[in-house]
């Protein structure tokens, strides 16, 4: 093995020293314009897998994490986060597999309405944030995930989401209009 | 995970337990009830399911149980879907009662798969819970420096100001020429003295070329001309508001 | 390089995740007993010597830290224009024209006292240096300008600095009032 370059050796103090996961940008910001962050990066990347800890890449940002599969040695004595209500599981998974979309929209898929503080959960987590609004009549506010949820599940980007390719080519995720459409034209079709 | 234990709080052989808090709305309970059903959703009987609602609400009523009105108002519409769907076909009827039910069925194929997503999506290896980040970091330090800024003129100008504020000051209120009341007064009686005739009160004034100083004379010539008429040596006379004013010894 | 075993890969997650330097005993109460925890923290050891990271034992027991060589990369400096104050631009126009001066002398020309933190800003920004001390009763400390002053203002040398009478012809000697102006024109026209 090769002694570790400086560019490996910054990157990686400086990504275990930092309190949240960071950018490329805002690494290269601490260790100086001069080195190649990213291919230290994946070199460390390569060079963590199957150790103890692990390098990520989670929405554009790094960070260092214990393995999956030892979760079984650090969950003793660590205290069970909160449960989420049905309500909230369901209506964050609603708005991270659509995004972004409005509680209207959220409320139409799961057919109840939204108890004021789901949405509240949601965001206070870090989880959601609001949008901007959607440009239609009474400019209805829409929400969408965050960096930090795509950390805390653990997913490299949006198409990380479990299934979510599935479920678009099984049109599960347009609207019931659109899907109600495309079904009576199938059905025209087959006579 | 069997989707079963996640999702059926209320299934147990078959029979649903009539508590209704434990639903969120007449779309939950229906997924559930159409889970029961043990087929791919896309292939429910939406009849049986129909059925299965109204028997559940029955129940729930027959137990004299509070039921929310949107239940109610879904087993209301359902009974009526049901009536459609036994009836003969009306080819007139739009929407036709199968357009309704698809879409009840693909409301539910939605809902069902957001749950399962959300469920699949708790199930990840969670940071935090599975996997953990460091608990003490150092944590990276942003050290703010002060870039200062000053121009060269800043400086000067600061200099300038400062000998400016050393320098004494002198407070010199410059002279302006006036005539004086006693002086007009000396000017009034000496020249009132030729005349006996009405003479303009301009006549009287010093020739000059200097504004200011004319001003100041005709305001003083004024003021002497009215005290000498106070002591009754001299006469006023003015036709109208702003008219040439004349004066005469009296 | 063999892959890292069980034990290792526990250790180092375990470290990894800690609050707080762990001993031995606390190690293995996460790990487990079938494991050679004092084994793995020596071969952690050796394995992060060089690297960004280092595993360190202080009083028995361990932990990971960043290596200390890279500590200058974990404090990113940041630059911030700031204007002078009015008080330290005339204290260093002062020390300019009158170099060297006492604290002393720039008050008895300012007619102000200077506050200590004047001084400060002018030495932190590397205009203004200490040049000695004056032999006069007290030894008071004497001020010049550096040779960054006179790059960051453009002067080749302090005699490129106005002259009194060039002040005076741009109008920049202050006028106190207008009639003292009046004055000076009066005084100069009868001369």
């Amino acid at each position: 093995m090769t002694p570790p370059d400086d560019a490996l050796r910054a990157v990686e103090a400086t990504l275990f020293a930092a309190e949240a996961p960071m950018s490329v940008d805002e690494i290269v910001a601490y260790v100086g314009e001069g080195l190649d962050v990213k291919a230290a990066l994946a070199a460390l990347q390569n060079h963590y897998a199957g150790r103890g800890i692990e390098l990520v890449e989670r929405g554009k940002r790094w960070h260092f994490q214990t393995a999956p599969d030892l979760a079984h040695l650090l969950r003793k004595e660590r205290e069970e986060a909160r449960k989420l209500s049905r309500a909230a599981v369901e209506t964050l998974a609603i708005i991270a597999y659509h995004e972004p979309v409005s509680r209207a929209e959220v409320e139409a898929i799961r057919g109840v309405q939204i108890s004021k503080g789901t949405l509240d959960v949601l965001m206070e987590a870090g989880w959601v944030r609001p949008a901007g609004r959607r440009e239609v009549p009474g400019r209805p506010l829409i929400y969408a995930t965050t960096a930090a949820f795509l950390t805390h599940f653990g997913l490299g980007s949006r198409r990380d989401l479990p299934g979510i390719e599935d479920l678009k080519a099984a049109g599960l995720l347009d609207p019931v209009d659109f899907a109600f459409e495309q079904q009576l034209e199938l059905g025209a079709a087959d006579e | 995970m069997d989707e079963g234990d996640l999702f059926s709080p209320a299934s147990n052989e078959g029979r649903l337990t009539l508590d209704l808090d434990g639903w969120e709305g007449p779309l939950d309970l229906l997924l559930n009830l159409a889970r029961s059903q043990k087929v791919d959703l896309a292939r429910i009987s939406i009849l049986a399911l129909v059925e299965q609602y109204l028997t559940f609400i029955a129940e729930a009523k027959e137990l004299k149980l509070e039921i929310a009105a949107d239940y109610l108002v879904m087993a209301a519409w359902l009974a009526y879907l049901k009536s459609c769907l036994l009836l003969p076909k009306d080819p007139q009827q739009d929407p036709s009662p199968e357009e309704l039910a698809l879409r009840l069925q693909l409301r539910l194929q939605r809902l069902d798969a957001m749950r399962e997503a959300g469920a699949r999506l708790m199930a990840r290896d969670r940071l935090g819970r599975d996997v953990f980040a460091r608990a003490a970091p150092e944590g990276l330090r942003v050290v703010r420096k002060a870039a200062w800024q000053a121009e060269l003129y800043d400086l000067i100008a600061a200099y300038g100001a400062v000998r400016a504020r050393a320098e004494p000051a002198f407070h010199v209120v410059s002279r302006r020429p006036v005539m004086t009341l006693d002086e007009a007064l000396h000017r009034v009686e000496q020249l009132l003295g030729a005349s006996i005739e009405w003479t303009a009160i301009e006549a009287f004034l010093p020739a000059t070329q200097d504004g200011e100083y004319r001003k100041s004379a005709l305001a003083s010539s004024f003021l002497a001309a009215l005290e000498l008429a106070k002591q009754g040596r001299l006469e006023l006379d003015q036709k109208a508001p702003f008219a040439p004013l004349f004066v005469r010894a009296a």
